[in-house]
């Protein structure tokens, strides 16, 4: 029942955590070029307004256009939700492993990027496919990081990747600094950050996730934008559990480790939202060709840990 | 006839030569078509007699064993469906003049005589008779080729006439080192020129001899086998000869030259120090086969083509009668068989095609299947079974070959592979341009039977699906028999 | 055997070899044919000595089909034709003389060495007619394929067929079914090429092989 | 018992039968109903027959022989799972795609060359899958291919049909041929042509090298690997789309059973190394198939290409469960080969239904080349619809029955480690980044395809014509997008049903699946990894219609339609749209250049002048280049150089005969 229990506030932890951590970050970029940057939970008030306002929908929008959100969201929802965030060992974490994690994901871009093609303009079709060009590098990035993690932990399951990164027979093995780096590198792209894409940029040549939702508009806009901070929030708690395990603790375990999980969890993601705000500040974004280059590093990356795995354990 | 009480054996003899002396004085040259009809399907029965009635003992001239009997009902068969092909045609080069009435009795009293001559070779139990009948055969389909009288028959004849007079040289010295390799085993006289005496006595033959006439047989009948480098003649008598000579040239003629090369092969097989015929056999068969599969592509005359086809298949049979052994032997028989069907089939298709279409060119021939189904479809699957595709006999035959070969000598299988392939390629590129695409040529309807044809491929196909018992059990003795 | 009489057919074959020689550096139709004639009378010389040793009567027979046929019928024959025709007298050779005579004897010995593998029990007289025989029948061949003319091709080939009836005479006890398979077998040719002459004539100037040869079915 | 063999042999018999009722009365409106319903009923039969045996005796293996084909060997059929599973596979797709047929048939322009061959190229494929000796599997293989050589030959008027239909044979028969000298090496010089006779010989390592080389060349050629697949994105479109499903969807698979019938079972126990050649051929296939499909803007050739990528898949997971095998982890290989078939039955689902969508799309609008098309969404809803689903499920994306089975490859990679041999090691991995590469790129793929073909605004005049398809072909795509959705929720009744196979193959199988809790699929333990296609597809729903509920109870309903922005230009022309090739681009860019040796030249004017500037866009197909030209210019230059000996004259020929002779007698002269 407890498990349970734990499940439920995990999945709405999450939805609600998610704006919170980006509004952080946001606040802490603007402050670290010396603006005063809008409250932490501004991003709270533009969901709302978004809600409230009315959806103008282009002409030749269909039935896909306006289903896309809705499944976006919830797509990554799910996703977010079988991460552990404060415990591991959840009630349905069995219900899919870290590769099913990724595909999720990977069905949210899937109609992401249809969705932008479906009004028709040019805008949409860059950003498609300029999206789906990130994403075949970036997925077979993170799934050279998953068998690198599957090798060492004996395990695609995260809440046992977990467990093992927690427990002290992990050592330290260059392969998983490196899988760490690409890991890195991977949800950058994935959420479309600098210096791989501009958050923040409305110049349409240069933007990817912006220009596949820029038809997007009032309550479905909302749904997406909430869906990208959980998808955020989603990468964070990733590298968090698999890399930054102390503290996590087990459903079923007394409250007060669970607390203490909590707390730990918050702290992660506070360090995580200042280093990504620091590194977003320091970098400039990258034209859109040299992304290719970014990620096949992180790919290298990735399979080059997989591979000094062998070595490392023939050592 | 020495000592048959009746017989089949006489009457497959004498039947065509009746028949040849009746047409040659016939004078009303429109019946002869039909009496050339009669005539083969007579024959055709008397071969057929001979399952039933009890074999004659091989007398000193005339011999029927398991061996030539397969070699006589395919022969007298194919004969008489060719003349039922033939009324057709030649009533329509009739009409279109370019024969006369009495070019047309010739021809049937020459038909008569090549099929006597064929049928005697077959029969013939002493190596001289069946060297005479063999070069009877030739001569006539030589006149037969010529008979049109344009630049390109004279030459096609002339060069047959040529070259084949020389194999008739070459074959016959190889027959007299025979006899002379058996006179001082077997004694003077006749008998040293029985084949089923030599057969028994062969082991003990001089070697160094044997191997001299066996080469020089293998080159004389070679060159009507049409083995390459020995084929010269062959593409073009095919090509610009009557049609029904065509389907009987490599129907029936190139058998009969086989059929000689065999039975010397097996007197050679039967002496162990001379040389093996096995290799030579082999060698020439691949060559055929892979210079006729490259010859295919460059034609542009749908006869030469299918004449140089014929080398091919030559080449597949002379390669498994090479490489010997039951399974080789059993695929070697079968696919003589079941190539003069197709092959004939073919030519009948042809012939009918070049009436329509008024011409041979390949490139002016387009879209059969649309103009003339009944034609164009024949001709796919004609091509289909020579190219060796299922469910048709060939393919039967090939997988055969093939695979034992594999097993056997892998380094053998390789070319032969290589030699199906190409000529494959070829087949299929010319067939895509004949029968598909946008229709091209004369339209007119054909007005000939589809009989003779669909027989054919109706049997191969059958044989490509399921073989009689007794038919196997025969070939697997003959089989046996060759070694 | 009597020495004398093995000597006696050895010559005469030998001697036939030597005159297929002398046919290889013919450079003029007549003289060629003329040669032929020759060869034939020789070739019913021996074949008439064969019968006296192995009193084979038969073989008087086969004698006379050589000599009145090739030896007189159809030389006569030839130069009919060539007057007829009125075809230019001297032949184009292919390969030059010398050369040609080379390879000739080139021949000889290749046909001497494998007859001499034949096992020595076997009569001598038949192993050296054999080995003549063949030589003459390379030597024929020769002919054929070094002449450009059509009817020194004829003789070729004919003084082929006498290396035949040389060997098949010299086969002891052959049946006659040979001899009379060469005689007609011959007689055919003649026909036929006659025949062929006849429409060549209709059809072309001259009976040069390469004017045949302009007409070959597929032309590129 | 040998009765069921008796019983399903007379399905591919009715179904000749029926070929030549087509043949007779091919140009009568009647026939294609006549056909397409006989072809329907007879596939759905023996279907049931199949069932039927699997539920009543499953692991017998009925067999039977039949006085037919090679004398001495007969003509043998058996029944066991493996062959159970390909029928399924086969008369499965049979059926559904005489059910689209039914609809699609009547606009077929000549029926007549299409109805005779259509029921035969379903007799061959079910002969092949039941055949039991080498003779009548290779008469049943190339029965096969001629009659879908036929069917390819229907359109012959399109000089490109002709050419794709001849490189199509030619191919076929290298392949056979290949098959026929495996099948030489296994029968040995006996010639044992029977199976069981070939199981029982255990051939030499050298010999059985040879064998898996043949096989990759002979089955290889047929299912489409890299190199040899160059004819299949020619052949596959040219034939009438329910055809082409035929053959991308079934046939591609009957070519994959030979391989596993081969070399899993006839050939006994593999060496460790024979692993590796079959998995980097798949890995390459599996991302040179998909990259190529990506450049495509041709529907039909697209899902062609696409087909190559998936037998890359299916092919490197039998590679790995070959490793497995050699290396005696039974259990593995079971994950392994497993995975392959279930790859297999999902492909011939969303290929047949993509197959089935490009020929409404093509009855619709006449057109196939995806740039003409477009905003097809507002025109074919059902058709776009079930499209979608053939889509999402080939790009591997929960929760249809691509990712399942694509999730298993995976899981199988992860076993590796456990491998002995370092080659294998790395090697697996390598090719697992493959897989994943080519999974990426197949998403990407197919939102193109989806993106350009449906969705923005029609690109021509056509697809403002167009009308949603007949009844039957929804039908028939409405049951395959279902088929899609079942086997992505319940991936495990699938496992399960494909235990016998593993079964008698590898002599293991995978832990049961319908035991597991909520029915999620746990390849080894749960600790490890599982993943429930149900659960998610549960959560995926719940939370979507939450997500709406909310919003329509709480947020505004406000909706009004306005143009698209162009920033702030009036609305531009749908000229003005991504196209296909411009969507492909930075992909292009990334992979291009060692793919296709792709090259971009820009062309601008000269300063002043008003002329557009230029960019042009030359790609080659490496493979032709490297193989196939090669060959047909030897063969050019051969016969070139050859053809002069039809021309010599009377007297060089003799020549030719004299030397030939010469030459004979001086062999005989040196002899020793």
């Amino acid at each position: 029942m407890l498990e349970l229990a734990v499940q439920g506030v995990q999945m709405f932890s999450v939805l609600l955590l998610a704006p919170l951590l980006i509004g952080f970050v946001r606040k802490v970029k603007a402050r670290l070029v010396r603006r005063q940057g809008p409250p932490v939970v501004q991003p709270y008030r533009d969901l709302v307004r978004l809600m409230r306002k009315e959806v103008v929908l282009a002409d030749n929008a269909s039935w896909l256009f306006r289903v896309t959100p809705y499944l976006i969201f919830a797509a990554t929802w799910v996703a977010a939700a079988l991460v552990p965030t404060f415990a591991s060992g959840l009630e349905f974490s069995w219900a899919a492993d870290l590769i099913a994690i990724v595909a999720l994901l990977g069905s949210a871009r899937f109609f992401q990027a249809l969705a932008g093609m479906d009004v028709g303009t040019s805008f949409g079709g860059i950003g498609a496919s300029r999206e789906v060009m990130i994403a075949s590098l970036a997925e077979p990035a993170m799934l050279l990081i998953v068998f690198s993690l599957a090798l060492v932990a004996g395990a695609t399951q995260l809440s046992t990747v977990a467990a093992f990164m927690g427990s002290p027979e992990v050592g330290l093995r260059v392969s998983l600094g490196m899988s760490l780096i690409a890991l890195v590198m991977v949800a950058i792209a994935e959420n479309a950050r600098m210096p791989v894409d501009n958050p923040a940029t409305h110049l349409e040549l240069t933007m990817v996730h912006e220009a596949m939702i820029l038809e997007y508009s009032g309550r479905h806009l909302a749904m997406i934008e909430l869906a990208s901070f959980i998808k955020l929030l989603l990468y964070m708690s990733l590298i968090a559990c698999v890399f930054l395990p102390w503290g996590l603790a087990n459903a079923g375990a007394g409250p007060q480790s669970l607390a203490i999980g909590a707390a730990a969890y918050l702290g992660k993601l506070a360090v995580l939202a200042l280093l990504l705000a620091v590194f977003e500040t320091a970098v400039a974004k990258m034209r859109v060709f040299r992304v290719p280059d970014f990620l096949g590093a992180a790919l290298m990356l990735a399979l080059l840990g997989t591979l000094l795995l062998f070595v490392s354990r023939s050592l | 006839m020495s000592g048959f009480s009746f017989d089949a054996v006489a009457a497959i003899l004498f039947i065509p030569a009746g028949a040849a002396a009746i047409l040659a004085a016939f004078p009303n040259y429109r019946m002869t078509a039909i009496v050339n009809m009669i005539a083969s399907l007579l024959t055709l029965l008397a071969a057929l007699s001979l399952f039933v009635t009890d074999r004659p003992a091989p007398g000193q001239y005339l011999i029927v064993d398991d061996l030539n009997i397969v070699f006589i009902v395919l022969n007298t068969f194919v004969g008489f469906t060719t003349s039922v092909f033939s009324a057709s045609y030649i009533a329509h080069e009739l009409e279109t003049g370019r024969l006369t009435a009495p070019n047309l009795r010739f021809y049937h009293a020459m038909y008569q005589i090549m099929m006597f001559g064929m049928n005697l070779a077959f029969v013939s139990n002493n190596i001289g008779l069946m060297w005479v009948a063999v070069e009877l055969a030739t001569l006539t389909t030589v006149l037969m080729v010529g008979i049109y009288r344009t630049h390109e028959a004279l030459e096609a004849a002339w060069k047959y006439f040529i070259l084949g007079s020389v194999g008739i040289a070459l074959a016959l010295f190889g027959t007299i080192l025979v006899y002379m390799a058996a006179q001082p085993v077997v004694g003077e006289g006749t008998n040293a020129m029985v084949w089923s005496v030599l057969i028994e006595k062969a082991a003990h033959f001089d070697p160094a001899l044997l191997s001299v006439a066996f080469i020089f047989l293998l080159l004389g009948y070679g060159t009507k086998v049409g083995l390459a480098p020995l084929h010269a003649w062959l593409p073009d008598a095919h090509a610009e000869g009557p049609t029904p000579i065509s389907a009987v040239l490599s129907g029936l003629l190139l058998n009969v030259a086989l059929y000689a090369v065999l039975r010397f092969k097996l007197l050679l097989a039967a002496s162990p120090q001379a040389i093996g015929p096995g290799p030579l056999m082999v060698t020439m068969g691949l060559t055929s086969l892979i210079f006729a599969a490259f010859m295919l592509y460059r034609r542009r005359d749908i006869k030469r083509l299918f004449a140089y086809s014929s080398i091919e298949h030559m080449g597949i049979i002379v390669f498994a009668f090479g490489m010997g052994g039951p399974l080789a032997n059993f695929a070697g028989l079968l696919h003589m068989v079941m190539h003069s069907l197709t092959k004939s089939a073919i030519f009948f298709a042809v012939g009918h095609i070049a009436q329509v279409k008024g011409t041979q060119r390949i490139s002016e021939i387009r879209g059969l299947t649309e103009s003339h189904p009944g034609l164009g479809w024949a001709l796919v699957i004609g091509v289909v079974a020579i190219a060796g595709l299922p469910p048709l006999g060939i393919f039967m035959s090939e997988f055969l070959v093939v695979s034992s070969t594999f097993a056997r000598h892998p380094w053998l299988a390789i070319p032969l592979v290589l030699g199906l392939l190409i000529a494959f390629g070829a087949l299929l590129l010319r067939l895509t341009g004949l029968a598909f695409g946008e229709p091209r040529g004369g339209m007119a309807p054909v007005e000939a039977s589809y009989v003779p044809m669909y027989s054919h491929l109706a049997l191969v196909f059958a044989a490509g699906i399921y073989l009689p018992g007794p038919l196997v059990a025969w070939f697997q003795h003959v089989a046996g028999i060759l070694g | 055997m009597s020495g004398i009489t093995f000597d006696i057919a050895h010559l005469l074959a030998g001697s036939l070899v030597l005159i297929s020689f002398m046919m290889l550096y013919q450079d003029r139709l007549f003289a060629l044919i003329n040669v032929f004639a020759l060869h034939a009378v020789v070739l019913a010389l021996s074949v008439a000595w064969q019968a006296y040793i192995q009193d084979a009567h038969h073989l008087y027979i086969t004698a006379a089909i050589a000599l009145v046929f090739k030896a007189i019928v159809i030389p006569v024959g030839l130069h009919r034709i060539i007057q007829r025709l009125g075809i230019h007298r001297d032949i184009e050779t292919a390969v030059g003389i010398g050369p040609t005579m080379l390879a000739g004897i080139g021949l000889v010995t290749l046909s001497m060495v494998l007859m001499l593998r034949v096992t020595p029990e076997a009569d001598p007289l038949a192993r050296e007619d054999l080995a003549f025989a063949l030589s003459i029948i390379l030597l024929g061949l020769l002919v054929m394929v070094t002449r450009r003319n059509a009817v020194s091709q004829v003789v070729g080939f004919m003084s082929l067929e006498n290396g035949l009836v040389l060997a098949a005479t010299g086969a002891k006890g052959m049946p006659l079914v040979v001899e009379i398979s060469v005689a007609f077998s011959i007689l055919i040719a003649f026909i036929v090429i006659g025949v062929f002459l006849f429409r060549i004539r209709e059809r072309f100037d001259t009976v040069d092989v390469g004017a045949l040869d302009d007409y070959r079915g597929e032309r590129r | 018992m040998n009765s069921t063999v008796a019983l399903l042999l007379c399905g591919p018999a009715a179904l000749l039968t029926t070929a030549i009722l087509g043949a007779a009365a091919g140009r009568h409106t009647a026939a294609t109903r006549l056909v397409y319903g006989a072809a329907f009923v007879i596939s759905a039969a023996v279907l049931a027959i199949v069932a039927g045996h699997l539920a009543s005796n499953p692991g017998e293996a009925p067999a039977i022989a039949l006085p037919l084909g090679l004398p001495w060997t007969g003509a043998r059929f058996r029944l066991d799972s493996l062959s159970a599973f390909f029928l399924v596979v086969v008369n499965l797709g049979g059926a559904v795609t005489s059910l689209y047929a039914l609809g699609y048939g009547r606009h077929e322009s000549a029926p007549h060359r299409v109805l005779p061959f259509y029921p035969a190229f379903l007799a061959g494929m079910n002969l092949v899958v039941l055949a039991d000796d080498a003779f009548s599997f290779l008469l049943s293989w190339e029965f096969m291919s001629l009659a879908s050589w036929a069917l390819v030959m229907a359109h012959h008027r399109d000089e490109a049909n002709r050419r794709a239909g001849t490189i199509y044979l030619v191919m076929a028969s290298f392949g056979t041929m290949a098959l026929l000298l495996a099948f030489g090496l296994l029968a040995g010089p006996a010639g044992t042509y029977a199976f069981d006779a070939m199981r029982a010989a255990h051939p030499g390592p050298l010999a059985a090298g040879a064998v898996l080389g043949l096989m990759l060349l002979g089955a290889g050629s047929k299912a489409g690997l890299v190199p040899l697949h160059a004819w299949l994105p020619l052949a596959h479109p040219a034939a009438p789309s329910h055809v082409s499903a035929l053959m991308s969807g079934i046939m591609t698979k009957v070519a994959i059973y030979g391989f596993i019938r081969v070399v899993f079972d006839l050939l006994g126990e593999p060496a460790w190394w024979s692993g590796i050649a079959v998995l980097l051929i798949g890995g390459a296939t599996a991302v040179l198939g998909i990259l190529h499909a990506l450049m495509e803007n041709d529907l039909k050739r697209l899902l062609a290409y696409s087909t190559i990528e998936n037998i890359g898949v299916i092919f490197a997971s039998l590679g790995l469960a070959l490793a497995f095998k050699a290396n005696a982890m039974p259990s593995a290989a079971a994950l392994a080969l497993t995975a392959a078939l279930f790859h297999v039955l999902n492909h011939s689902f969303f290929k047949s239904l993509l197959f089935f969508g490009a020929g409404a799309v093509l009855t619709s609008t006449g057109e196939r080349d995806m740039e003409k098309l477009g905003g097809l969404i507002h025109r074919l809803p059902v058709t776009s619809f079930v499209f979608l689903i053939g889509c999402i499920s080939i790009s591997a994306l929960p929760p249809f029955n691509g990712f399942a089975s694509e999730w298993l490859v995976f899981q199988a990679i992860l076993r590796s480690p456990e491998l002995p041999q370092w080659g294998l090691k790395v090697i697996v991995p390598a090719v697992g980044g493959l897989l994943a590469l080519s999974a990426a790129l197949a998403a990407a793929c197919f939102v193109k395809a989806f993106g350009i073909t449906f969705l923005g605004r029609a690109r021509s005049a056509a697809v403002e014509r167009a009308h949603e398809v007949d009844r039957w072909s929804l039908a028939a795509m409405a049951v395959l997008a279902a088929f899609c959705l079942l086997a992505g929720i319940l991936p495990g009744l699938v496992i399960d049903g494909l235990s016998s196979v593993t079964l008698s193959l590898i002599g293991d199988r995978m832990p049961v699946q319908v035991a597991e809790l909520w029915l999620s699929i746990v390849p080894i333990a749960e600790s490890r990894s599982s993943y429930n296609g149900l659960l998610v597809f549960g959560f995926i729903a719940i939370s979507a219609s939450l997500a709406a509920f909310f919003i329509h109870r709480f947020a505004s309903h406000a909706l009004r339609r306005g143009i698209a922005w162009g920033c702030g230009f009036a609305d531009a022309v749908p000229a003005a749209q991504y196209t296909a090739v411009s969507f492909a681009q930075p992909i292009r860019r990334v992979f291009g250049s060692f793919a296709f040796r792709a090259r971009e030249t820009v062309e601008m004017p000269a300063p002043g002048s008003l002329d557009p500037a230029r960019l042009r866009v030359d790609m080659h197909d490496v493979a032709w280049e490297i193989f196939y030209q090669p060959i047909a210019g030897a063969i050019d230059f051969a016969t070139e150089r050859l053809n002069h000996l039809q021309f010599l004259t009377i007297r060089r020929y003799l020549t030719l005969v004299f030397l030939y002779l010469v030459i004979l007698l001086l062999v005989l002269a040196l002899w020793p």
